[in-house]
This record gives structure tokens, sequence and C-alpha cells, in this order.
């Protein structure tokens, strides 16, 4: 017979508001198998802690149901609460009565009968909880992580810097990101090469790194601790060992008219080719794509000019199978093709560009040399304005969220150009200056005062163009909302941050969740902001929203933290909700009558078979046994299974037929 | 005269639908008192006998809701779940159980919002539909299969 | 939210919640006719949102109203999607029936009066019996007095209106409506 | 081949050609524009800045006649008519209750499932597929392609991925053998129903559409709305005194162009209406 101990928590008011916690805890008590109920304020307290553990050892308790706010928060907290006691934590559960019942409904009875019915519900489970004991895992201590900008750079230096192994793998020819493809950076105008570049050496140069760039997750299977990831590494089309990076192959190709990726299509590139001359690795690739000898079987002048002979043409993609303990994934951002906002003429006219293209413009590396020249003609421009929020807070044709970076990025290019351009004049049209990061106020103030960039309070509702001349008609909104036409030379878009195309792909071969803008998701926006829900996989930076180099920054330490965390540990216990095949006394041995519809259902090849033998050792039984190492308890083959004989640990067909049974006879 | 209060029992998974919910108490969204969740790992765990046990207790409504195609936790439980539920509503038209009964539904950790949709939608509709009543049937069905 | 608010009642007539404006100006940048507007179409927006009733009285007897000529510009480019020009006739017939009309606006209620006074009687529109009634009634004699003759030689005008047959189906529509208000 | 086929008044008097030379290429086409018997006005703007019911009850008559003879696509050439018609019916398909009002008014029921087509959509389904074969005499010179507001807005409604920048008339002059300039006023607003009462609005929005095409080099501006060819053909001398400076620059009706290009003669294609001379023997 058990005795259950039911503590019902007020969450301070959260709960007590609109449940009558002093009922349910009176209702709870009633149940049949529950020694003890009581009401708490905060159960999670120290105080409530020791209550429960009070009650374990006062009244003998042989359960445990703590009725508050959702498992996904305390779970673990009551649990160890629990077992501090001398009680098997498995028989520990909580009933939801915040996130679940309290927040969602206004106070009145059919509320408070409502949480009585979920006390009631999980005590009917509870009653047939069994003991469980956690498993115990190895953790391979290489991490994988995916994406070479500046958060998978920080996070593989950490990682590597507190003695683990790390894979870092980048599907361009290049580590840096968007970050090297940058001019100056907020706040403090450094140079962003400059603080750059030194990192993605040392990355190359990190004995407990191994960089495969051109290269992309195909595959990822296992679990926290326990990863198999295969790693697609494009064909190069070099001999990367032979290859000196001397540059002569790129000098000689005769493609040289490929729009440049990494200039935003602001200048050209050969067939052959590194993105920038301080690429990591710094070693060309091929573009199958556009290379004369692929497309039509002639050229091959970069094989005859290699002095080393490192031309591979008939390379072909590798696959790589690695294993390992956790992955960061730090696939970043891209920012959004404004061309279906054709009232801004992108695309139509050469002098309406991202602010992306601008910082091409800005860099010393550019296409220019830094100089701010306008596509169209290579002039100076005298007049440029501005267009924030291009795609963002725009629900109808964009993005509806914030961008969080083009405000500070905006003011940077006006600033950077008032100072290329002392006589120019720079317009930023804008709803709301969204700076609130250390010294971000006060670059902004600069750039208006200082610099005497002028600031439009509103939209521009459309670009066109005139006499050579962009038309842009805006309004301000401070003054009346005045129509406002400026005839501008160029004019700077600054378009939304959005996720990567191949987001939502990588994030299902992962399993991790990803929101409505197919962003990564956090485990917990607010304590667990780099995890997933997905144990052992983290992320860092701009793939989870757009942010800038500063958070993403932190965000990739954090994220190294994490894994150094994890690493730190030899073995890992994991929950104990494993399947499991029945076994009975001789003859029958099992119900099980090896007909494997488990095996082919489960998703991680978990089951295998037994086969059963007789003292002589000949076989009188084929039997489905679980693999608990790789069972990740997701019960499928429990609901496979016609003849009952696959169970599940923790949700077992005992607990869950009582669970609901009790729910609907009160 | 009382308002018919149907009994609703929803069948969520831990990893989506469940999460999803905490987001709509996190949110505050209000939604009708009249569903209540038990949390599964995985919609794949959802035993059908389950779902007909629940009619027999006096259910009159069910929700089932876990991951969004291609998002389950475990790779693919809810595509067997979804591959399942096909078989299953050729069960129910026998037991003479109205597949409406039944809603079906993806919610994902981020859609706190439509959690609250889906359960006010649900109770409407079971509303509309009125009281379940031929637990008998299933009881029956439920015993014979038990001693098969 | 006050029941009273035109706010409110905008929202009732037209399913337009217009606290979703955020004042971006964009309708206001792309309207044609702005510069001539004595509350430019986003100003109406944020009055609207004030609930304050002295702006309310004097949206419905701005000359703006009348001024928007229904483009659709603001509501194809407002990043909220709100459809101003929705808006715009809501208050056009409020303030037409509360005889609110702005008085430079007296021309354009003239002439839409004079419209629908020869739809009305003639199921069809008779521009001659158009220009003539407006004449009539906005006391403009001598307007457009170039255009008549010579539209009238190139065949553009007839003296005689084409006159629908059902024209007593047709007064079912327009029984009880509010198309004769004093302005 | 029998469409459905909705006037409007305009078209019965001053955009008379524009009735006519959509009939005269309908006929080469082969197509029978079968006018709705006894179609009334469908309101226009003055309905709508009104009375709201109006605005809604006069097209909705002209449906339920349509209905009534079975056609199952009607050609509304007018772009304020069809504006107001595909509003009607969208207001129709939304609002059961204002439907139900409506129909007891006329005493007639709505099926409400016309297909109504604009004269871009008619010529881009049926007659430019034919085109190859009909273009007898190309045109040879530069036009601008203006669309005014309403053939493309709310694009909300209308669902054209380039509201802003639309190309269908301008694909069309290009299969005629003119040239269709880029330019940045295709939909900007002419000044639509205050041709009469706000004359002066007129002259200056009108102005700049007219100034912007001939700054560009055109020879002719193509429309395809009876408001927009009377603003910008009649309204000329408002438009010159706003511009300070004399514009010769003629107005067609996309018909207009298409009727020349197949050979018929000016007469046949009513450009002898026009306010402003229609001289297009110039070539590039
Ligand atoms: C115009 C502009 C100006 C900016 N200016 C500043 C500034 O002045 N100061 C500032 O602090 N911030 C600035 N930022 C923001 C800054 O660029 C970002 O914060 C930063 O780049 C985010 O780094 P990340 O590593 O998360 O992403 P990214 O830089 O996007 O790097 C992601 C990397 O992952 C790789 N990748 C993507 N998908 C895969 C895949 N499936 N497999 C393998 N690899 C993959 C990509 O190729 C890339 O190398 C600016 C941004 C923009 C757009
Ligand atoms: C009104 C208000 C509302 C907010 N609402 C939200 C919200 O809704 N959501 C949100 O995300 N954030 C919110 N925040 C922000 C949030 O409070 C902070 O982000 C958070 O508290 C920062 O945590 P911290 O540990 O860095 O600092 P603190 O919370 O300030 O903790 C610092 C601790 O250090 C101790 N300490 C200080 N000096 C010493 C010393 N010399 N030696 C030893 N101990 C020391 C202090 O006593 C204190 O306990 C809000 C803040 C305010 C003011
Ligand atoms: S246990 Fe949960 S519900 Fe109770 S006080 Fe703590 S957070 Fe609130
Ligand atoms: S020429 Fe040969 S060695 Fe030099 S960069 Fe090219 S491939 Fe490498
Ligand atoms: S073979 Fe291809 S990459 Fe090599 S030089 Fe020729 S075009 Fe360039
Ligand atoms: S950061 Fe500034 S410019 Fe960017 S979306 Fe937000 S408010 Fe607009
Ligand atoms: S456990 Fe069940 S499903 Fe699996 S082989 Fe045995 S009988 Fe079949
Ligand atoms: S619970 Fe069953 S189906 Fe799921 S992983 Fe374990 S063995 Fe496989
Ligand atoms: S465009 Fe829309 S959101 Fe912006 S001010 Fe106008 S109505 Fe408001
Ligand atoms: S619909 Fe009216 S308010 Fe909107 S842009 Fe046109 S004229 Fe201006």
């Amino acid at each position: 017979m058990s005795k259950i101990g039911v503590f019902i928590c007020h969450c301070g008011e959260n709960i007590s508001a609109t449940v009558d916690v002093v009922r349910v805890a009176e209702a709870a008590g009633k149940l049949e198998g529950v020694e003890f109920s009581t009401d708490y304020k905060y159960m999670c307290s120290d105080p409530g802690q020791t209550l429960i553990k009070q009650m374990i050892k006062e009244k003998g308790l042989t359960g445990v149901i703590v009725a508050a706010c959702s498992p996904r928060m305390h779970e673990p907290t009551f649990r160890k609460a629990c077992s501090s006691a001398g009680l098997n934590p498995y028989m520990c559960e909580m009933s939801n009565l915040r996130e679940h019942c309290s927040w969602v409904h206004d106070k009145s009875e059919a509320t408070t009968q409502k949480a009585i019915d979920l006390v009631r519900t999980l005590v009917g489970k509870v009653k047939y909880n069994k003991p469980l004991y956690s498993i115990k895992v190895p953790v391979t201590k290489t991490a994988l992580v995916i994406g070479g900008g500046i958060a998978g750079i920080q996070s593989s230096l950490d990682i590597a810097n507190a003695g683990h192994q790390v894979v870092l793998v980048e599907k361009d020819p290049s580590i840096g990101g968007h970050m090297s493809q940058l001019s100056e950076t907020f706040p403090t105008l450094d140079c962003s090469q400059c603080i750059l570049t030194p990192r993605m050496v040392e990355v190359a140069q990190h004995p407990n790194i191994k960089l495969l760039t051109y290269a992309e997750l195909e595959k990822l299977e296992g679990f926290i601790g326990n990863f198999k990831a295969t790693i697609r590494k494009k064909a190069k089309s070099i001999d990367e060992d032979l290859c000196t990076g001397c540059g002569t192959c790129i000098t000689k190709c005769p493609t040289k008219k490929i729009p440049s990726e990494f200039n935003t299509g602001l200048g050209k590139r050969t067939a052959i080719y590194v993105p920038f001359p301080q690429a990591v690795p710094n070693k060309p690739v091929i573009d199958k794509e556009n290379c004369l000898y692929y497309k039509n079987g002639k050229c091959k002048i970069c094989e005859k000019v290699c002095p080393t002979g490192a031309i591979r043409f008939d390379q072909e993609d590798e696959l790589v199978e690695l294993e390992v303990g956790a992955v960061v994934v730090a696939t970043g951002f891209d920012v959004m093709e404004p061309s279906k906002f054709s009232e801004y003429g992108y695309g139509k006219y050469k002098d309406v560009i991202t602010g992306l293209q601008f910082e091409r413009l800005a860099s010393a590396s550019g296409p220019t040399l830094g100089e701010i020249r306008r596509p169209s003609d290579g002039k100076i421009p005298e007049k440029i304005v501005f267009v924030a929020c291009a795609g963002s807070r725009d629900p109808s044709k964009g993005k509806p969220y914030c961008s969080k970076i083009c405000c500070m990025y905006t003011a940077k290019h006006a600033m950077l150009y008032q100072h290329k351009v002392h006589h120019g004049e720079s317009t930023i049209f804008y709803m709301d200056i969204r700076s609130a990061g250390k010294n971000y106020e006060e670059f902004v103030r600069r750039a208006i005062v200082e610099d005497d960039v002028k600031y439009i309070r509103g939209r521009v509702s459309k670009v066109y163009e005139e006499n050579g001349k962009l038309i842009v008609k805006g309004v301000d909104t401070l003054l009346n909302a005045k129509p406002v036409e400026i005839q501008a030379d160029m004019v700077v878009l600054a378009t939304a941050a959005v996720a990567n195309s191949g987001a939502e792909e990588l994030a299902q071969k992962m399993h991790i969740s990803y929101d409505a803008y197919n962003f990564f998701s956090e485990a917990h926006p607010k304590l667990k902001p780099v995890e997933t829900n997905t144990a052992g996989i983290f992320l860092a930076g701009a793939c989870q929203a757009p942010k800038d180099i500063p958070e993403t920054v932190s965000q990739a330490s954090g994220a190294a933290a994490k894994v150094a965390i994890l690493f730190s540990q030899d073995e890992l216990s994991r929950e104990p909700v494993v399947a499991v095949v029945n076994r009975s006394a001789p003859p029958l041995y099992s119900t099980c009558v090896g007909c494997f519809m488990c095996a082919t259902a489960c998703p991680y090849q978990a089951i295998g078979e037994e086969l059963i033998t007789n003292r002589k050792g000949e076989v009188i039984k084929r039997v489905a046994k679980v693999n608990p190492g790789l069972c990740q308890g997701c019960g499928t083959c429990v609901a496979f299974c016609r003849s009952k004989s696959i169970d599940i640990d923790g949700y077992s067909n005992e607990q869950m037929y009582s669970e609901v049974m009790a729910l609907l006879n009160d | 005269m009382n308002e018919f209060e149907p009994k609703i029992v929803a069948f969520v998974c831990n990893w989506c639908t469940y999460a999803g919910a905490d987001l709509t108490g996190t949110s505050r969204i209000k939604y009708a008192q009249n569903v209540k969740i038990i949390r599964f790992p995985c919609t794949g765990r959802i035993d059908f006998m389950l779902l007909l046990k629940s009619f027999g207790e006096g259910a009159d409504g069910i929700i089932v809701s876990g991951c969004h195609p291609n998002d389950c936790h475990y790779t693919s439980g809810n595509f067997h779940a979804r591959r399942r539920w096909i078989m299953f509503r050729g069960l129910l038209d026998m037991l003479g159980i109205d597949v409406r009964r039944i809603q079906y539904s993806w919610v994902s950790a981020a859609e706190g919002a439509k959690w609250a949709d889906v359960v006010n939608t649900t109770v409407t509709a079971i509303r509309e539909l009125g009281p379940y009543t031929d637990y008998a049937k299933v009881a029956g069905y439920l015993e014979k299969e038990a001693n098969v | 939210m006050n029941k009273e608010d035109l706010s409110f009642k905008v929202r009732q007539s037209t399913e337009i919640n217009v606290n979703e404006c955020y004042q971006c100006g964009k309708c206001t940048a792309g309207c044609p006719v702005a510069e001539h507007m004595d509350l430019r179409p986003s100003i109406i927006m944020r009055m609207l949102q004030s609930g304050d009733a002295v702006a309310e009285e004097e949206i419905l007897r701005s000359l703006s109203i009348w001024l928007c000529v229904t483009c659709e510009t603001c509501y194809s480019r407002c990043p909220m999607e709100l459809d101003i020009p929705k808006i715009m006739d809501y208050l056009r017939v409020r303030s037409y029936n509360e005889g609110k009309v702005h008085r430079d606006a007296r021309d354009i209620v003239t002439f839409h009066k004079s419209f629908l006074n020869t739809v009305e009687s003639n199921g069809r529109l008779h521009e001659m019996g158009l220009i003539l009634d407006y004449k009539m009634h906005s006391g403009n004699l001598f307007q457009d007095v170039m255009l008549a003759p010579e539209m009238f030689s190139k065949g553009k005008l007839s003296v005689f209106p084409e006159r629908i047959k059902d024209l007593k189906g047709l007064s079912r529509l327009f029984k009880g409506q509010t198309k004769n208000n004093k302005s | 081949m029998k469409i459905g086929f909705y006037p409007g008044c305009s078209l019965t008097g001053s955009s008379r050609e524009y009735n006519e030379s959509l009939l005269a290429v309908a006929k080469v086409a082969g197509i029978e524009l079968c006018e709705i018997s006894d179609w009334n006005c469908c309101g226009s703007t003055a309905a709508h800045n009104l009375n709201r019911e109006l605005s809604v009850s006069l097209p909705a008559r002209n449906l339920a006649l349509a209905e009534l003879e079975e056609m199952d696509e009607l050609v509304v050439p007018c772009a304020a008519c069809y504006n107001r018609l595909v509003m009607t019916q969208h207001e129709l398909a939304e609002k059961p209750e204002i439907k139900a009002l409506i129909e007891g008014k006329l005493k007639m029921t709505l099926r409400n499932d016309i297909r109504i087509l604009n004269v871009l959509q008619f010529l881009e389904k049926h007659i430019v597929p034919r085109l190859d074969e009909l273009v007898k005499s190309p045109l040879t010179y530069d036009v601008a392609c203006y669309y005014g507001c309403l053939l493309v807005r709310p694009n909300q409604v209308m669902k054209d991925e380039r509201f802003e920048d639309p190309m269908t008339m301008d694909l069309i002059m290009q299969k005629l053998g003119a040239n269709a300039i880029d330019w940045p006023f295709k939909t900007e607003c002419c000044g639509a129903g205050f041709s009469v009462s706000k004359t002066e609005i007129v002259g200056e929005l009108s102005g700049k559409i007219v100034r912007s095409a001939v700054d560009r080099g055109a020879k002719a501006i193509v429309v395809a709305c009876p408001m927009c060819h009377f603003n910008l053909d009649m309204r000329r001398p408002v438009i010159e005194s706003y511009l300070q400076r004399k514009i010769d620059i003629p107005v067609i009706y996309i018909t207009q162009a298409i009727a020349l290009a197949m050979g018929l003669s000016a007469q046949q294609a009513g450009t002898q209406r026009h306010f402003v001379p229609v001289n297009l023997t110039v070539n590039r």
C-alpha cells in the first residue's frame, strides 16, 4: 500500500490567487494511497524542501507529489530533495498547477476543481511508480562545433583551451563568417579584420582543434556524451597537403567574372578562389559550377600552372564519421534579400544597396579599398539616405521582430561616411533608435551631435530614380507628419537579419527545435539561453536570434563552458526512462512472441534479439532485447507491441492506465 | 440550466506540446478548464487502446498533440503515431465513436497561443457534439481484446 | 477601451484596430495628396488612438477625409496592413451624416451627391446630367464650360440619359438611404 | 466564344472609344462580349464615400444579373468599376449578413462565384496568346505604360507580386512591337475622381505623371482606365498650367494600341475622339 505525500505550492500568489490551495490539499488528503497532504508558500525554497524531507522520514512516505510549477522547471530540485531523504528520486513527480492551471484560468470553482483533478490524476500514476536507478554512460570528450563565424571560433578556442578536442565544421571555404566582411565595428570602431584574423589563425594552429572547411553536417545520431556525426567534406578539387597557397592558379584562371559572395556581389572572383586574402585556411577551392573544365571539359590551366601539382579534378565528396560528446551549433544568420520591397527599388537601381554591401564599400579590403563609391558609376556619393527597419518590424511583407543590430550599424555607417566624406550629407529614416548596450547610446548621440548625421523619424514609402538621382519619399512624423523628399546619390537599406536558409533542415537533422522564423530555440529564454531542448547540443551566436558581436561572443563562451562542464565528468548519469522486455519463469521466459514490430518502430535501433537456450544450449525462444545504452525512452515500441511484452520505465502501461482512470473517475 | 461541461483528456508529448502548454501559461493566455493534460515522452508512446480506455471511462473528447512532423525529439515517434492514427480511425468507426471527438494536432514548444486555440476549439466542438454516452460498447471491446 | 471612442466605432464597423499603428508614417510618405491635407493619414491614426474627443471632432470636420482619393497606396505599403481608405470611408459617411463636412469639401460632396442623384433617377450615370446637376448645386456655373462643347463634338457626351428598365427594382436599393442629407 | 461584359457608365459616354476599341479587338479575335442586360452604375467613388450600403448593393445588382444570364466570366474594362465589383464580391463573401440584406432588397440570390476580369486579365487570358497571329502592323515607338491605382491595389486583394512595378501592360506593348520604357510613375495616382471637384489637384498629380513620361522619351502614354484617360487627356490644359509648359504626348487605351497594331483604322480604334491629337506615325 502506497503512502504518498502531496505538497501543494502557493508560488507566492502565482497559484494561490486563482486556486484554493487549502481545498486542494484537503481533497488530496482524502485520496486512497495518500498518507499526508499540505500546502506551503514556496515549495522550492529551503524550508519548503526541508518540509518534504521531514515528512518522508516522519511518515515513511513511499511517494511524493509536489503540485506546483512545471516539472520542466523544478522536477530535478524535488527529486534531489527526496533522494537526500532516502526516497528513490523517481518516486517523486510534479503536478503542474501553475503553467497548466492557475496561469491559464481565472479564479473560479472550476479552476480549483481542475487543480484537484490534476493532483488526483498524478496520485493514480505515482501509486505505480517503481524505484529506478539512473544509467551511467561514458562521455566522449570531443566537441563538434558547427559554423566558423566569430561564435564558432570563440567556442572552439574556449573548449580547446580547456583541454578538450574540437572539430570545427564550416560550410564555406574559409572561417570568419559575417564578421570578416565588416569594416569597423560599433561601438568602438575598431577594424573588424584586425581583431578577428588573429583568432582565425589561432584556430588553424591550435593543436586541439581540427578544422574542416567546405564541409557540412550530413547526419547526427546518438545522444549526449555519445553522438555520432557524419560530416560531408565537399570536394575542393585540390590536395590540401600539397597546396602551399601560392595563389598562382588564381591569377591564371581565365574565369574571372563571378560575383564574389564575400564582397556581396560588389566585386568579382575567379573559379578557383579563396574568398578573401586573410582566409583560413588560405588554400583555394574550385567552384565546380563556374569552372570551365567542369562545365565543358576544357581548360585545366590551374593544373598546368600549379607548381606543386595540387589540383585534383577527380576529387569526390568525402563522408567522415566522428564520435563526439557535445555539439555547439554556431551557424549564424543571414540578411534578408530586400527585393520583395519593390518600393525601395533594390535590384532595380544599382545604388540602392544593403547594409552588408555598405560594409564592403567601407572596408579597407573591399572592392573600393575603403573609399565609399557608389556601385553605378564609382562616384563618391554626396548624399546618402539610410533606411532603418527595412524588412524588420514589418509583419506584412517582412519580419515582425526587431533585428536588434541595425540601429547600431546604421549609425556606424553614417558615421564612417561622414568621417570619409566630410562634405557629405547622411540622413537616416528610422522609427525608434534601439541602442541598449554598453556605450551604445553614447555612440548614437555622437553620430547625431558630432558628425551631424540627420535622423528623421518616419518610414520611407518609395525610392525612384530621376535624372541620375534617387528620389526618396519619406516623412517626418515629428513635424506633424510632413512629407519629406530627398534627392540622394545612394540609398542603404538596413535589411532584416534572418535565419540562414538551411537552418530548418539542419535543426531537423539534429532534432533541436526552432522558432517561427527558423532561429534555433534555447531551452529557456532566461535561465537556459545556451542550451537546446536536446541534451548535449548547445547554441552560440546569431543562429539563435539576431545579435551583435559582444553578445555573440558571450554566448559562445557560455556554450563552451557548458561543454567543458559536461566533459569534466567521465560518466554521465542518464534518466532511467528506458524500455524493457518482460521476463518470466520458464517455460514461458517472456510473453514476447518475437515479432520484432518494436524493433522496426524504434528510431534508435535500440532493440536487438536475444536467444533463450536450454541447458543443452539449444535455442528455444527468440525474444526482443533493449540496449539501454541506445534506448532514449520514447516509448514507441510499447505502443507497437500487441502482446504487451515491452514496457517503459517511468511511463509504464500500469502507470498510464491508472493515471487515465484516476483522471476520469472523481 | 447547467451547460454541458465536457471532460477532455489531452495526451501530449513532453518535448513539444507539454512545453508549448507551459508557454501558454508563461504568456498568461487563458483557455477553458475542461482539458487535462497527461504527459507522455512522445506521441509515439501513446497506445490507442489507452484512448479507447478513456472513452470507456467517460471522456467526452480527446486531444492528441505532439511535435510537428520532422521536429520529433525522437526522430520519428510522431510519424509512427500518425500512421497508426489512420488505422485507429477505422477502429473508431467500427465502435461507433465520432472521429471528431479526437482532435489530433501539432503544437511546438514555441506555440503557446496555438495550444490555447487547440483547447478552446476542441472544447467548443465537443460541446456541440454533446456528452459521449456509449461507454458500454467500448468497454466490451476492451474486455474482449484483453482476453485474447 | 471606451465604447464611446471613435476608434471603438471604427473597429466595430471596419474591424480595424487602430492600436496596431506604430506611427511609422509610411502611409503619409506615399500619399499623393498628403501635401494638401490638414490632417495627414498617420496623424489621423494617431488622433484616433488618443481617444480624445476634441481630436475626434477635428477628424470628422477635417478636409483630409474628403481629399483622400482612395488610391490605396497607404494600405498597400503599410507594414501593419492597416486599411486606411476603409477607415476614411467610415469617417466620411459619419462626417456627412452628422453634417460636419469641411467647407472646402462641399464641392466634393455636392459632386458625389449629384452623381448619386443621376444614378438614382436613371440607373446609370448621365454625364451631362451630372454636370448640370453639379453646377446647379455647387454654384460653380462656369467651371468646365470649355470642356462640355468639345466633349460633345467628339461624341463623348450625350444629351439624353440612358435609362435602365427596372428602375423600380433599383429604387428599392436607394430606399431609406441617407444620400440626401444636408451637408 | 461568349464572355460576360459590364461596360460601366463611362464607356457609354466620355470614354466611348475605350468601348469601341475593346469590342473591335474582341471581334477580330472572334470573341463575343455579351453585355449584361439592364446593368446599372456601380456607384463609383460617390457611393462608397457617402453610403456604405449603396457601395455594395449597386455593384451587387450587376453581379446578380450576370448570374441570371449564367455568365461565369465577366469582363470589366473600367478600373474603378472593376475595383468596386471585386470589393463587393469580397465583402459579400466575408459578410453573410450583408449578403442576406442585399439579396432581400434585390429580390435575387447571389452565388457570388463569377470570375471578374479587368481588362489586363482579359487580354492576358484571351488575346495575348494569339497576338503573334493577330498583329499586322507592329507599333514602332516608345510608350509609357500607366496602370494607375486601381488595377494593382490593394495588393492584399489583388495579390500581384509586382504591385509596385507591374509589367503586364508593358509585356503586351512589347508584343505589339512598341518599346515600353522603365519609369517610376506607373502606379502613382492621377487624382481620380477629383477631376471635376478638385481640378487643381488633378493638374498636379497628373502633371507629374505626364512630365516623367515625356522626359523619359515616351511618345505615348498607354492606359487601361477611363478615369486615368480623362485626367491625362481631357485635363491637359490644367496639367499644362501646373507644369508651365506645353505637352502634346497622346494618351491611348491599351485596347486602342492593340487595335492599331492589328491593322484597324484610327477611326475604328476611336482615336479621333481624344482631346490631345493622336499622331503616332513618329518612329523611334
Ligand atoms: C551590416 C552588418 C553590420 C554589422 N556590424 C556590426 C558591428 O559593427 N558590431 C557588432 O558587434 N556586430 C555587427 N554586426 C553583427 C555581427 O555580424 C554578428 O553579431 C556576428 O557576425 C554573428 O556571428 P555568428 O558567428 O553567430 O554568425 P555568422 O557571422 O553568420 O557566422 C556563421 C558561420 O557559420 C557558417 N555556417 C552557416 N551554416 C552552416 C552549416 N550548415 N554548416 C557549417 N557552417 C555553417 C557560415 O558560413 C558562417 O561562417 C553587423 C551585422 C551586419 C549584417
Ligand atoms: C525594476 C526592474 C525590473 C526588472 N525586470 C526584469 C524582467 O522582467 N526580466 C528580466 O529578464 N530582467 C529584469 N530585470 C533585470 C534583472 O533584475 C537583472 O538582469 C538581474 O537581476 C541581474 O543579475 P545580477 O546577478 O547580475 O545582479 P544583481 O541581481 O544585482 O545581484 C548582485 C548581487 O551581488 C551582491 N553584491 C553586490 N556587491 C557585493 C559585494 N561587494 N560583495 C558581495 N556581494 C555583493 C548583491 O547584494 C546582490 O545579491 C529587472 C530589473 C529591474 C531593476
Ligand atoms: S516550486 Fe515552483 S510553483 Fe512553487 S514556489 Fe517554486 S517556482 Fe513557484
Ligand atoms: S597554384 Fe597550386 S599550390 Fe598554388 S595555391 Fe593554387 S593549388 Fe595551391
Ligand atoms: S580549370 Fe577551372 S578553375 Fe582551373 S583555371 Fe580553368 S576555369 Fe579556372
Ligand atoms: S535595430 Fe533598429 S533598425 Fe533594426 S529593426 Fe530594430 S529598430 Fe529597426
Ligand atoms: S516485445 Fe512485443 S513487439 Fe517486440 S518482439 Fe516482443 S512481442 Fe514483438
Ligand atoms: S523506448 Fe523503445 S522505441 Fe524508444 S528508443 Fe527505447 S527501445 Fe527504442
Ligand atoms: S503606415 Fe500603417 S503603421 Fe505606419 S503610420 Fe501609417 S497606418 Fe500607421
Ligand atoms: S487612400 Fe487616401 S490616405 Fe491612402 S494614400 Fe490614397 S489618398 Fe492617401
